[in-house]
């Protein structure tokens, strides 16, 4: 518990807020993209240095760009005439803050019965392969071809449709 | 020779000052001063650098264009670029009336922001590198991967359709390429074992008689190494794959809309972008800041690696000189359709290469089949409609 | 707030919690799927917080965890979004609450 | 070796048999390419299927030439590397491949013919429409046959054979829009397969025996002493040792792909294919592999015997293909498609090899192997040069006097049926057959064998004869004028007949060269090997029986050019012997009456079981259901259904409340999914309370 972890908490949290709240969706997609930096350096501050730099190179280098061309190919940058929120938005975010509030009275009763480690953990990028390669190595592999599915499914899904003759 | 207390302290003068400098201060606050000292050592001298390149590379275009290139300021137009940054220190800062002000005022710094970034991990010379990260590689391509959000917010902030057309393209060729320039990274780690820079350079930094162990000196590193240079080309926008602001076509692409010391700062920008990738390509591949010979090695490492760097932007140069620009198409068919499946080809082939222990044979194989896969790829795959000369349906 | 723990966990709890009323109150597929990937990482931190503070932080289980679902997360974000910019396509719309019939 | 990583080849050998796996990879990598070839890249499927034979072939060349210097210098002539392929518990299975005299002769041959088959075919297909699967095939098949070859463990071996019989298969079945090359194919696959389960058992029995597959493991593999002595001390029962009954079980998997008697009957069907095919597959490669199988596992068959004696399994061997030798020999005699003649002929020839296995040792028979695998090559190849000069007529009696018409065809065609009659001195045939003849001649237990072979030469020489006579003299009787075919198809056909006379050279008595490479002895040269006691008069006897059958085939038929219609001269003289020739001997009657009967009758049994067991089983519960469901009907109509519609009509309204929920609206699920959270974990957390 220092300033830097509360200065991080507030960017990720300020960044996520921004990003649900703003009007602009590209402002929305840029916000975003500060929440996940956020993370990142709070996974910087947990000391999972390879976590981290891999949050910066997936979310900011690929997932917010993704989000970036989505809203651009979809028109979407220009403002909605009915506006951006819902009409039942009222319901949704009580129960939000239902989550919440379940989520940190459960955080805050229990977290006292866990054991804390305090030293930093000794984990090398060395470590993180010898493991991605060993114990984890299905899961490893199961990713690699959920990856590829991914990959030509959202190919086919965004490919132009072809011209169908009408019956 | 190369033990000689003269040569050491001349390949480590920089460690020295530092040393020197920060012995003046209370040793609890050394460790802090010296990452300063570092970090200003970094801010300064590449933006130095990046000044002589512009006067380097329009000399070197007017060279290669049969003209003289800047020859007013100062002697041999050396002072070219002091005229230049005062210019652009003094011009308006124009903001389009309907751009999005915050993030049109964000973009460049985020650029050059990420792009400092990275020099952080780069082993510039024997002991001289800001932080010895354990995950290195991943945090510069980390890095590299925020650039392209700079580009898109230049882009789409301007509202110029030829600013977002100019960033949707470029961040498309981006994404594209950076996956053949990390990939082909890959492979080096695959042999080292390790993310980290400087343990890149010590495992190169070793001789065979007076030949260095470089990577680019082996079949894979050599494909790798030529994946890597063509990918670095593309990521960094430059001719011939500078469609991203093809000013025939685009004006001047995602900056268009910026003037005075904004344009600058892209400017910068991209340099600074050209340096770290040569570096980085250097560390890889040519051994760093390793000698080429080994009885060069007297000569400090900090100049060699320099000098590597300075080469490659003199590659750069020289084809920006002589290559004609790509087409769109063909620019993503090639990533795609060729660099990407050579370069997953390359990192099978570093395997085997690891695999197959000491001796000739694995020079063969490996050198046989990465030259038939290319020659395949290259005749038969490529000759396909796709690459050929585009038909125009009208003109004819 | 007695341990950094709890500190980690609760913002991550507020940025669940965030990410869910994003995806509750927007109206845009867009901002939903943004909504999502910030649940997504909420629970990736939870993960790297357990991870640290946990008893075992050399076995590695909740850093791989949170490596696979950022794995996975992409190939969601690269699927979801093929599937909004399908729909736009199709009918011209990406706000959610007008897309609700079930066949094309 | 054990101890080794499972991938790791042990490199200890030298560096040609490191490399040896190249051999067969070549073709099959070529094959995969072609595979994923587009129908019009003919050129490219060709080239790639040629340039990787060549490949193998050069690395044959190597090895053999490794293997020779070996011999020569007196050194190791057998090397073998062996991997482990899995484990199980703790036993492994092991593969491996070996390089030895044996292994590197059917190299270079296998790949050498080939290698002329493959470019010939590129004239012969030229205007097939499928040219490139035909290429992935033929590829295919020369990888795993060079597979076969080189391989030091039974099971891989076993493998490469199975993969030979599916190309097999699919080249004769190559025309499959034709219903007769479609029965064919399924026919040789359902034969072959009868062999091949003879074949497994005999796996299965010598790993459960010896626990383990490979031929040679420094002392331990299952061809060595311990292993072999082992075997030998059990009994398998009928007086055979264990050793010797799973030789036999394993010779009989050869007779299947070897056509020996009981199981020939598919090779002659086997014709169907396109001519290279016959050439390279039926005639000179995948039959020999049976042989060759045999000669790999020859010390399981001869562990037992006495100095120059002989054992149960190798006399049964030796009847089987003395039998086969003149019983397919007689029916060619009555054939009169030109295809089909030579199938008999290399019937009869492959009998001949394995009568030489069992008689005279592996080197005899190997000899005639090779020798045969050239002219009869030369031969198939001959007869498709003529079949295609004929615009596809394959009948002998619509030809004649293709002498004057195809001169170049003629000439090889003539040197290839010389050899295969055994043509005293000048050619390659005679000297292995001699060598046959002159070991049955030997052979203690019975001259049974002896006369039968000679008697085999005699038909030979006179349905050869009788062929040629009928193709290449008279005049022609068919429809549109013969054209000569074009050089790379005549090309292959004279570096053959330069083989099929040179190849004489290394198995003559005198310099008994091929021998001795064999069995690793030294070979010098002497006119002393024609001085054994017998041998002269042997040899002037056999050249008698050609000539005799030369003269009475060129008496009956030499250019006559009978009418088509006309009835044969032998069967104007002797109708009642030709009959039978002519059905080929009923055995596939016979087999339709046996067999094919026997499993007709047993699908009719079960048939009837079907329709009047089962079926009225079935039939009758289905009546008492259909009695069942009446009554129920009876009770619904009446009873239930007005129950039901009011039901219905409450469902149905509130079907409608519920169904606004499931409105497609994804956000109303995530929130009513959100909520239940909350619900459920505070109920959890709420319990859990202390």
């Amino acid at each position: 518990m220092n300033v830097v972890f509360y200065l991080l908490a507030a960017l990720t949290i300020g960044g996520g807020l921004a990003a649900v709240l703003l009007k602009h969706l590209v402002h929305c997609a840029l916000a975003t993209t500060v929440a996940f930096a956020g993370l990142a350096l709070l996974f910087l501050q947990l000391d999972a240095q390879f976590a981290g730099f891999a949050q910066i190179l997936v979310y900011i280098g690929a997932v917010a760009i993704l989000i970036v061309f989505a809203i651009l190919l979809t028109r979407g940058s220009e403002l909605p005439k009915g506006g951006v929120f819902s009409p039942s938005w009222f319901v949704g975010l009580v129960i939000a803050a239902g989550i919440f509030a379940v989520l940190a009275w459960a955080v805050l009763e229990s977290v006292r019965a866990v054991p804390q480690q305090t030293a930093i953990p000794d984990v090398t990028v060395r470590d993180i392969g010898n493991a991605l390669v060993g114990r984890y190595v299905l899961p490893l592999e199961i990713v690699a071809l959920l990856l590829t599915a991914a990959t030509i499914g959202a190919v086919i899904v965004a490919m132009h449709e072809k011209e169908r003759p009408k019956p | 020779m190369a033990n000689t207390p003269f040569f050491t302290n001349f390949d480590q003068i920089f460690i020295i000052l530092r040393d020197w400098l920060v012995s003046f201060l209370p040793s609890p606050w050394r460790p802090a001063a010296c990452v300063v000292l570092e970090v200003i050592a970094i801010v300064c001298v590449f933006p130095g650098l990046f000044a002589l390149t512009t006067v380097f590379e329009r000399k070197g275009l007017g060279r290669i264009q049969n003209r003289l290139g800047p020859n007013r300021v100062g002697p041999y137009g050396l002072f070219q670029p002091i005229a230049d940054g005062i210019k652009s220190l003094t011009k308006e800062d124009i903001v389009p009336l309907s751009a999005n002000a915050v993030v049109h005022f964000l973009a460049p710094l985020v650029l050059v922001v990420t792009v400092f970034m990275g020099f952080a991990v780069l082993p510039m010379g024997r002991n001289m590198v800001l932080v010895d990260m354990d995950a290195g590689l991943l945090f510069f391509f980390a890095m590299g991967a925020a650039t392209e959000l700079s580009v898109f917010m230049a882009g789409w902030s301007s509202r110029n359709k030829y600013s977002l057309l100019g960033a949707m393209r470029a961040v498309a060729q981006m994404i594209s390429y950076e996956v053949v320039l990390l990939l082909s990274s890959v492979a080096v780690v695959m042999i080292t074992g390790s993310l980290s820079l400087p343990t890149i350079v010590a495992a190169q930094n070793s001789y065979t008689g007076i030949f260095p162990h470089w990577y680019i000196f082996t079949p894979w590193g050599l494909a790798g190494f030529v994946m890597y240079a063509i990918a670095a080309t593309a990521e960094t926008n430059r001719s011939p794959f500078d469609l991203p602001e093809g000013e025939s076509e685009l004006v001047a692409g995602y900056h268009t809309e910026y003037s005075g010391f904004k344009f600058a700062l892209f400017f910068l920008g991209e340099y600074l972008a050209m340096f770290s990738i040569s570096g980085l390509g250097t560390t890889l591949f040519l051994g760093g800041w390793s000698a080429p010979f080994s009885f060069l090695t007297f000569i400090p490492s900090w100049i060699w690696f320099f000098s590597k760097v300075m080469l490659s932007i003199f590659v750069f140069i020289w084809m920006r000189g002589t290559l004609p620009r790509l087409r769109q198409d063909q620019l993503m068919n090639f990533a795609w359709k060729f660099c990407l499946p050579y370069t997953l080809l390359n990192l099978i082939v570093t395997a085997l290469w690891h695999f197959m222990g000491e001796g000739w044979m694995r020079w063969v194989v490996c050198t046989a089949i990465l030259v038939a896969v290319y020659v395949f790829m290259g005749r038969v795959e490529m000759r396909s409609e796709h690459f050929g000369p585009r038909r125009y349906r009208y003109a004819e | 707030m007695t341990t950094p723990l709890a500190g980690y966990l609760l913002v991550a709890a507020l940025l669940f919690a965030i990410g869910l009323a994003g995806a509750l109150v927007r109206r845009n597929a867009i901002l939903v799927l943004i909504g999502i990937e910030l649940m997504l990482n909420a629970a990736n931190l939870n993960l790297i917080a357990f991870w640290r503070f946990g008893p075992h932080p050399e076995a590695l289980t909740g850093m791989m965890f949170a490596i696979f679902s950022i794995a996975v997360a992409a190939a969601e974000a690269a699927v979801g979004l093929g599937l909004v910019i399908s729909i736009y396509r199709h009918t011209n719309i990406t706000e959610l609450d007008k897309i609700n019939r079930m066949k094309g | 070796m054990q101890e080794s990583a499972a991938f790791t080849p042990q490199f200890a050998a030298s560096t040609i048999t490191g490399l040896l796996w190249l051999i067969p990879a070549m073709p099959m990598i070529a094959s995969g390419v072609i595979a994923l070839l587009k129908q019009p890249r003919r050129k490219t499927a060709a080239s790639l299927a040629i340039g990787s034979l060549s490949i193998s072939l050069m690395l044959s060349l190597v090895a053999f030439c490794h293997v020779v210097a070996g011999w020569a210098h007196g050194s190791v002539v057998r090397e073998f590397v062996n991997f482990t392929w899995f484990r199980f518990g703790t036993s492994t299975v092991d593969l491996g491949w070996i390089l030895d005299p044996l292994a590197a002769i059917m190299l270079v041959m296998v790949s050498f013919v080939g290698l002329l088959i493959f470019i010939y075919s590129v004239g012969y297909m030229a205007h097939d429409e499928n040219f490139t699967r035909f290429f992935c095939f033929m590829s295919l098949f020369a990888g795993a046959m060079l597979g076969v070859v080189i391989s030091n463990s039974l099971l891989l071996l076993f493998m490469c054979w199975e993969i030979v019989g599916l190309t097999s298969y699919l080249l004769i079945g190559f025309w499959y829009q034709k219903p007769s090359p479609a029965a064919a194919a399924k026919k040789a696959f359902v034969t072959t397969r009868v062999g091949d389960i003879f074949f497994l058992l005999g796996i299965v029995w010598l790993y459960s025996q010896t626990g383990t597959l490979l031929f040679y493991n420094h002392g331990v593999g299952s061809l060595e002493g311990l292993a072999l002595v082992n075997l030998l001390s059990q009994h398998a029962g009928l007086g055979l040792s264990a050793a010797g009954a799973i030789g036999l079980l394993i010779f009989a998997g050869a007779a299947g792909k070897s056509g020996q008697l009981p199981l020939h009957v598919w090779l002659p069907d086997a014709m169907e294919g396109p001519t290279p095919v016959s050439a390279l597959i039926h005639a000179a490669t995948m039959v020999a592999a049976g042989v060759y199988l045999v000669a790999r596992v020859y010390p399981l068959m001869q562990i037992g015997a006495a100095p120059h004696g002989t054992t149960a399994a190798l006399t049964v061997v030796t009847w089987v293909g003395a039998s086969t030798a003149v019983f397919a020999a007689l029916i060619a005699v009555a054939q009169n498609d030109i295809k089909r003649i030579l199938a008999y002929s290399t019937i009869s020839q492959l009998g001949y090899m394995m009568a030489g296995l069992g008689l005279g040792g592996v080197a005899v028979g190997m000899f005639h192997l090779i020798t045969h695998a050239f002219f009869k090559a030369l031969l198939f190849l001959g007869a498709g040069s003529v079949i295609h000069g004929c615009h596809e007529e394959q009948d002998i009696r619509r030809m004649g006097g293709l002498r004057s018409d195809m001169p170049l065809t003629f000439l090889t065609y003539a040197i290839g049926m010389l050899a295969l009659c055994g043509f005293p001195l000048l050619f390659s045939g005679f000297w292995s057959k001699d060598g046959i003849l002159e070991a049955a001649k030997h052979w203690d237990i019975s001259k049974g064998p002896f006369y039968l072979l000679v008697f085999g030469a005699l038909l030979t020489a006179f349905y050869m004869t009788r062929q040629v006579c009928y193709v290449f003299f008279g005049h022609w009787r068919g429809h549109e004028t013969a054209h000569e075919s074009p050089k790379v198809m005549t090309l292959p056909l004279a570096i053959l007949a330069f083989f099929t006379i040179a190849l004489g050279v290394i198995g003559t008595p005198a310099w008994p060269w091929f021998h001795a490479f064999l069995e690793n002895r030294t070979a010098s040269f002497s006119w002393h090997g024609f001085a054994e006691p017998g041998l002269l008069q042997l040899m002037l006897a056999s050249s008698l029986v050609v000539f005799l059958g030369l003269g009475l085939g060129w008496r009956l038929y030499g250019d006559k050019s009978p009418k088509p219609e006309a009835p044969d001269a032998l069967e104007r003289s002797a109708p009642w012997l030709w009959a039978p020739l002519r059905d080929r001997l009923y055995v596939d009657e016979l087999y339709g009456v046996t067999v094919i009967a026997f499993y007709a009758w047993w699908a009719r049994v079960a048939d009837w079981l079907d329709h009047r067991i089962w079926g009225g089983i079935v039939a009758a519960i289905a009546w008492l259901f259909g009695l069942w469901a009446r009554f129920n009907r009876f009770l619904d109509v009446n009873w239930v259904d007005g129950g039901f519609d009011k039901t219905c009509e409450e469902l149905s309204s509130g079907g409608g409340l519920l169904s606004r929920l499931e409105g497609g609206r994804v956000q109303n699920y995530l929130r009513i999914l959100a909520a239940a959270v909350v619900a459920l974990v505070a109920m959890l957390i709420w319990s859990s309370r202390p």
